[in-house]
């Protein structure tokens, strides 16, 4: 199940293999550990995140990949980075539950000399991190808006009903998600007439959905922020039996691929958060143990921080993106 | 018919039963006598397949039997009703009496079946007013008891054990019950009938066996013509008769306890009465005649309408408010009511006075202990160890630790409901000495029993109650047994 | 001595618990009333629909048949935490590949197996391992889960082209009712003859109520509490099928904290955590509020906090609301 | 009459308690044995270092302290499903920029205020509501939950500079271990004093094995139970302070599913959820087998499903290592 968006190779073949660096990077150098630590994989987003992490850091000789136990309680992942900090590795690559609440024991690990490379969610202090590589949540959002605004203007719309599923309501990924969905609206003069939260999964998304179908009898657009629970949000539009409006979606999974695909579907549309990032990740890592920079770049050292962009896939250019859809 | 040789049965720490022998004949009421803790109920439960014993033999109608469980046992012809009693609350009379064994067709159970039968035992019994349809729970002890006795006689038993099926009883009701058993004697029923009520052995009982600390003491005896105080120095190994202390003849002092028109509704009405200092004032009255119901009134457990005075101080209706201004109320029902099974010995005793071996909440443990232990001999509980959980004494030494439980704190009035329900012989005259004595230091003790002689033997001052009125009060040396069970039936009262 | 005040010739008519079945209820329809009279001022439009009303009973249904296999474990005097996960497990065993390649039918017959299994292993732990059902169940939450997860991979598996005949529990409706409705109904409808007309049931009250009364009575205890897991299990089975039906998908994620939903709502409907007293009605009773109340947040476009927040009093009132039903009945 | 073969003079030394104290935990000591031995042998440059004793402490104590106010409240037959939403409210109110300003020491008060607050109330329904502790707690948990989300905006509040002192419980170490391990310390020492040498410890196995007994008894049951919540609500105000030492934030996130942890602990820890039974001891040796699974896992580098199919597993384990003791002691 995918937790949050991306896309990705599907995930019956583990992970994706990375492409070659140029410059020469790829060749052995010293030998370095670096320390993965994630939250539990009990999503499928998640989950593609620790395996791309495994596969990037096997394509090297030189690298020993340490995980530790994925987990959601923070008070465990802080006891798990302790750990890492305490086996002394190279680096560390972190994605925290709640980059605020990890802040602490990431400036432990830069203070015990490990550079931190900060994947996804952020820590608030820039000393607690070498290099954040992530997703762009407040991008998604505009990326979603700017599709349904756009459509529902050259329609000819007005005072649309425009409904928002979003994912785990405490996390700020969702609510960066949000406030880029609602400015992006706010360009055409929309904006959110209901909005309710899930958890990531394909059955809260139906009962979310069920019920957000029974308040609002008509509806023009819907945004899902998942594409895993999107699969329940479906399933209660199907047994519904509504089509007026149209749908899009948020990760860009093998299965919302599919269904943009076949063009008879209100889902139209997804927007891309790829768990490519944890490959990325893991390269950067290596790098910065190395003490190399990114041969791309002209720069000696791996720049700060890093923000992948998110796409929007539609029935348009999807056979481009199918190969990377993640089976959530 | 019944033959067990050489029972042995031990519990951790305890031998329940250090070989025992029984023999019981077909149509004969065999009675089973012992002091508390002697292992009746020990035996009973090895015959009814409950216990398994270490050591020795049951014969029924020539062949060896082992019930390893209760149905095994059931299905051999032995029906039991157990000591405490085993009913399930949630379930209706109908159900409970059929338990285990009620008429099905394809898993349903036939309901027409289930409650014609068990009418049709009810009305044997001669309670064919208690509805089958009744849920069990709503019933009071005595139509409980009731329930349990139906559940006996539902099986086609060749024998029927009764544990004490008279300890939750009133007078006319254990007449009823003696009517039912000589209808299965009569049938060949053989009935093993255990009760620490001799007289009722002299009535109802043919040959009686007597267990001492779980070995065979006397067997066969014929249960009419054997002296009483032979039958109690085979049980206690001395020489005491069912005896009273004497009253001590000073006069009472000043109202401790003063009741001014009581009432809840449905229950009792309009009682009023008083307890003098160093008396003992007993309620006499039919089972389900509302003395608990008073008693608990007076002490604050129960909502009522009307006044209590406690040394004409109002008392407030909360248990921790009575016990601090003086009160204790030792319940019918200990296991429900009185004690924390899973506690020991001295946990349960000192329970109600706490706060005497505390100091800002800080408990002086060794003074605890060493209280307790001084009660534990004081009352000749068995085994004499404070420490062991109170869950492995027998019923009767349950009940002195639920008296000692008063006997720590300075009371101004006791409030006993059947003290002495499971407590031998032996024990008993003990119980009414330390009542008697408590009452002579001052002490004002309010007193039920549904055992009139125990009323009239041990108090100064009978109240009798029927239908929750007080119908009588005189001195009890102006009553006689007779005319107080005529008062609490027919309410003839002058 | 009367015992009883009643005349001789009392006890007429209804069944043997008819009596007391229906006052105690009142409460919860009291609740029930409150809440539709709330739906009805808030959002008249939406709320008293047919297609509304179709729509609350199709989300009570899932948690509504682990709510009656939850019912009977409780009133056996047990508890079931593994029900969200066992219904997880079977769902996603039920959608495995291979399973599906066998269609429709053995993927019910799969996912009521697997339930069954799991509530059998709790049971044996329970009844013959003797342990306390807290633990047990909770240890086959953890491990349930876990075993759900490394056989769907993490993954939503969806339900494969051929097999939509499960699906179709959920689309398919008869007098404008799904399928997986009428289940729902069925399944309370038995749990409720099962538990008041059969001897299985009768007997559930006296293990729950009193264990050594009903042991010495010759029931076997064990047995019948090992029986009352893998019927907590069966139900979740069924359950399985309809979250299949209605997400098209089994997951590992599915039923996550159902177990507090169903404890929660048997408890509500006056079925005692210590158990021998209950009733099925009640439980549907509260399960249905518990639907309700969700509803009514999400018409009127609230946010999950203050849905939290009222969720919580809304408990407090409704359970107050019956207290002097509840004061009667227990001793 | 001897029905006892010991001497009149048993039963000497130790306290009430004392006999029946030791050997039941044995079962738990030879669990957490066993998993060190797990330790040691699979990753035995990691497993017995200080430092690593030190954060299986650290990770405990939180819970820990929790544990400690919920052994209480089963023992006195009760339960409380809402210590993890409360710690949670607890550390969002004890982070608002309001409270903030006042400095840590306010804050520290603020947290244990809230937390005896929310207890306080849960009590009140209880003791005085007569609500079933499950369904009161439960309410409890859901709208603790809601309002920290209010409070907090969803946010995650971070510890503003000038109130590091509270951060300081976690960095600051004496002999090496952190501040948070001796708190954690002290209020196990504390629990064990209260509840077995004073008389509202032994008050709360009366409450809990016997309600009615200790009612006619002379004991006030109402204030007691209601004083018992507060109690628990108490320690989850010290957990926030905890929790919020660890993370440096408070959230309306913190402590989610931390009811079901402390539960399991002290049930694993041999206390009877009927009440009138149990030990601290035995509670915070169940939390320590946990914790150190955890850690097992954590420095093994298991994945999330393996993990959760061996938890369970484990948990059936260590229950049966100690079902022997179980079974001498329940009737
Ligand atoms: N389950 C048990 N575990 C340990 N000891 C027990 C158990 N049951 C009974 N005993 C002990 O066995 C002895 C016999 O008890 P039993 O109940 O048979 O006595 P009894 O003759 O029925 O006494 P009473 O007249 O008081 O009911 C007592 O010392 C009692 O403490
Ligand atoms: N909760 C109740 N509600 C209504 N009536 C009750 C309740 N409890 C008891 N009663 C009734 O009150 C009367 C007195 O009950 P109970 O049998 O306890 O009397 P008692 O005189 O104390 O008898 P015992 O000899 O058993 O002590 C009975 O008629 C009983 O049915
Ligand atoms: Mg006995
Ligand atoms: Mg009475």
């Amino acid at each position: 199940t995918s937790n949050q968006p991306a896309a990705q190779p599907s995930a019956q073949s583990a992970a994706p293999a990375p492409a070659p660096a140029a410059g020469g990077n790829d060749q052995p150098g010293t030998k370095v550990v670096i320390g993965f630590s994630a939250p539990a994989a009990d999503h499928g987003w998640i989950a593609a995140i620790a395996k791309n992490a495994e596969a990037a850091a096997k394509q090297y000789s030189d690298v020993e990949f340490k995980a530790v136990e994925p987990t959601n309680d923070i008070n465990a992942q802080i006891s798990a980075v302790e750990s890492l900090i305490a086996a002394k590795v190279n680096a560390l690559v972190i994605l925290p539950n709640d980059g605020q609440q990890l802040n602490q024991i990431a400036l432990q690990a830069t203070a015990a000399g490990i550079p931190v490379v900060n994947l996804d969610r952020v820590f608030p202090d820039k000393l607690a991190y070498r290099t954040w590589i992530g997703g762009d949540n407040y991008g998604m959002g505009v990326a979603a808006g700017h599709y349904v605004g756009k459509k529902l203007k050259d329609k000819g719309v007005t005072n649309p009903v425009i409904v928002e599923i979003q994912g785990i309501a405490t996390l700020p990924l969702t609510q960066d998600r949000t406030k880029g969905f609602a400015d992006a609206l706010k360009t055409y003069g929309f904006s959110v007439t209901a909005k309710q939260d899930a958890q990531f999964t394909v059955e809260t998304g139906n009962k979310v959905a069920a019920n957000l179908l029974q308040a609002h009898k008509k509806i023009d657009a819907m945004w899902n922020h998942d594409d895993d629970q999107g699969v329940g949000v479906l399933a209660a539009i199907k047994e519904a039996g509504r089509n007026e409006f149209f749908m899009v979606g948020g990760a860009g999974s093998a299965n919302a691929m599919r269904e943009i695909q076949s063009g008879d579907s209100v889902l139209e549309a997804t927007v891309t958060y790829s768990p490519t990032m944890a490959s990325s990740a893991i390269k950067l890592a290596r790098l910065i143990a190395q003490g190399k920079g990114m041969s791309d770049l002209v720069e000696n050292q791996v720049p700060q921080s890093i923000t992948l962009a998110s796409e929007t896939i539609t029935k348009e250019n999807v056979q481009k993106y199918l190969p990377l859809g993640f089976e959530s | 018919m019944l033959i067990m040789r050489g029972i042995v049965k031990q519990f951790p720490g305890v031998r329940a039963l250090d070989g025992v022998d029984l023999d019981v004949r077909a149509g004969e009421v065999h009675c089973l006598l012992g002091q508390n803790g002697a292992g009746k109920s020990t035996l009973i439960k090895v015959l009814a397949g409950v216990h398994r014993p270490d050591a020795g033999t049951i014969e029924l109608n020539g062949t060896t039997i082992a019930p390893s469980n209760p149905v095994d046992a059931i299905r051999l012809g032995v029906a039991t009703m157990y000591q405490e009693l085993d009913l399930v609350d949630g379930l209706s009379v109908a159900e409970n009496i059929m338990l285990g064994h009620e008429p099905t067709r394809l898993g349903f159970t036939r309901r027409k079946a289930l409650r014609s039968t068990a009418t049709e035992i009810l009305t044997r019994l001669g309670h064919g007013e208690i509805r089958p349809s009744k849920e069990v729970g709503r019933l009071s002890p005595a139509a409980k008891q009731v329930i349990s006795m139906a559940r006996a006689l539902s099986h086609d038993a060749r024998v029927i054990v009764m544990d004490e099926p008279s300890a939750a009883l009133a007078h006319d009701e254990v007449a009823n019950l003696f009517r039912i058993i000589r209808e299965l004697t009569a049938q060949g029923v053989a009935v093993v009938y255990i009760s620490h009520r001799l007289e009722e052995i002299r009535e109802i009982g043919d040959r009686v066996t007597v267990l001492k600390d779980g070995r065979t003491v006397a067997v066969g005896l014929p249960a009419g013509d054997t002296p009483t105080s032979q039958v109690v120095s085979l049980m206690t190994g001395r020489n005491v008769e069912y005896v009273f202390p004497p009253r001590s003849g000073a006069a009472p002092g000043a109202d401790v306890l003063r009741v001014e028109n009581l009432s809840a509704p449905g229950v009792f009405a309009d009682v009023s009465f008083s307890v003098r200092a160093g008396e003992i004032v007993g309620l006499a009255g039919l089972v389900g005649s509302g003395r608990s119901e008073i008693l608990e009134a007076v002490y604050g457990a129960r909502p009522a309408t009307g006044r209590v005075l406690l040394d004409g101080r109002p008392v407030s209706r909360s248990t921790a408010r009575a016990v601090r201004q003086g009160m204790g109320l030792a319940p019918e029902e200990r296991k429900a009511q009185a004690l924390l099974l899973d506690q020991t010995v001295t946990a349960n005793i000192t329970l109600g006075s706490l706060d005497r071996y505390a100091r800002f909440g800080w408990l002086d443990r060794a003074r605890e202990d060493a209280e307790a232990r001084r009660l534990v001999q004081t009352l000749d509980i068995r085994p004499a160890d404070p420490q062991r959980p109170i869950k492995t004494l027998s019923g009767g030494n349950q009940q002195k630790a639920v008296l000692a439980r008063w006997l720590l704190n300075d009371r101004k009035l006791l409030l006993l409901d059947e003290p002495t329900r499971g407590v031998d012989v032996g024990a008993r005259a003990e119980l009414y000495a330390v009542i008697r004595k408590l009452a002579d230091d001052g002490i004002g003790v309010l007193l039920v029993s549904s055992e009139v002689p125990e009323v009239l033997g041990l108090a100064d001052r009978v109240l009798v109650v029927r239908e929750g009125r007080v119908i009588h009060s005189a001195s009890a040396q102006e009553l006689d047994e007779h005319t107080v069970l005529d008062m609490i039936m027919e309410g003839s009262a002058a | 001595m009367k015992t009883d005040g009643a005349p001789a010739t009392a006890g007429v008519g209804g069944g043997v618990f008819a009596r007391f079945g229906e006052v105690r209820h009142l409460g919860l329809v009291a609740a029930l009333v409150l809440l539709a009279v709330v739906g009805l001022v808030t959002v008249p439009d939406n709320f008293a629909t047919t297609s509304n009303l179709v729509s609350i009973l199709s989300l009570a249904a899932t948690i509504g048949v682990i709510t009656v296999g939850m019912t009977f474990v409780i009133i056996g005097g047990g508890i079931d935490l593994s029900v969200g996960a066992v219904m997880a497990l079977a769902s996603v065993w039920a959608t495995t590949l291979a399973t599906q390649s066998y269609g429709p039918f053995v993927m019910g017959l799969c996912a009521v197996l697997v339930g069954t299994g799991a509530g059998l292993v709790n049971g044996l732990l329970i009844a013959y391992g003797r342990m306390v059902p807290f633990i047990a169940t909770l240890a086959m939450l953890v491990a349930a889960r876990g075993l759900a997860q490394r056989m769907s991979d993490r993954k939503t598996q969806l339900i494969q082209q051929g097999n939509e005949a499960v699906v179709a529990l959920s689309t398919t409706r008869v007098l404008g009712v799904p399928l997986l409705v009428y289940i729902f109904a069925l399944v309370v409808a038995v749990g409720w003859i099962v538990l008041n007309r059969t001897t299985f049931g009768r007997r559930t009250y006296a293990v729950g109520g009193n264990p050594e009364a009903a042991r010495l009575a010759g029931i076997d205890v064990r047995r019948h509490t090992m029986l009352l897991y893998a019927l907590s299990g069966f139900c979740c089975g069924i359950a399985a099928i309809l979250i299949m039906a209605r997400t098209t998908t089994g997951s590992s994620t599915h039923g996550d904290l159902y177990e507090l939903d169903a404890i929660a709502a048997v408890i509500i409907g006056g079925t005692l955590l210590t158990g021998g007293r209950g009733t099925i009605i009640g439980s549907i009773l509260g399960l249905l509020i518990f639907t309700l109340i969700t509803n009514l947040f999400i018409l009127n476009g609230l946010n999950t906090s203050d849905q939290l927040i009222a969720k919580g009093l809304i408990i407090v009132i409704a359970v107050l609301l019956q207290r002097r039903n509840l004061k009667e009945r227990a001793p």
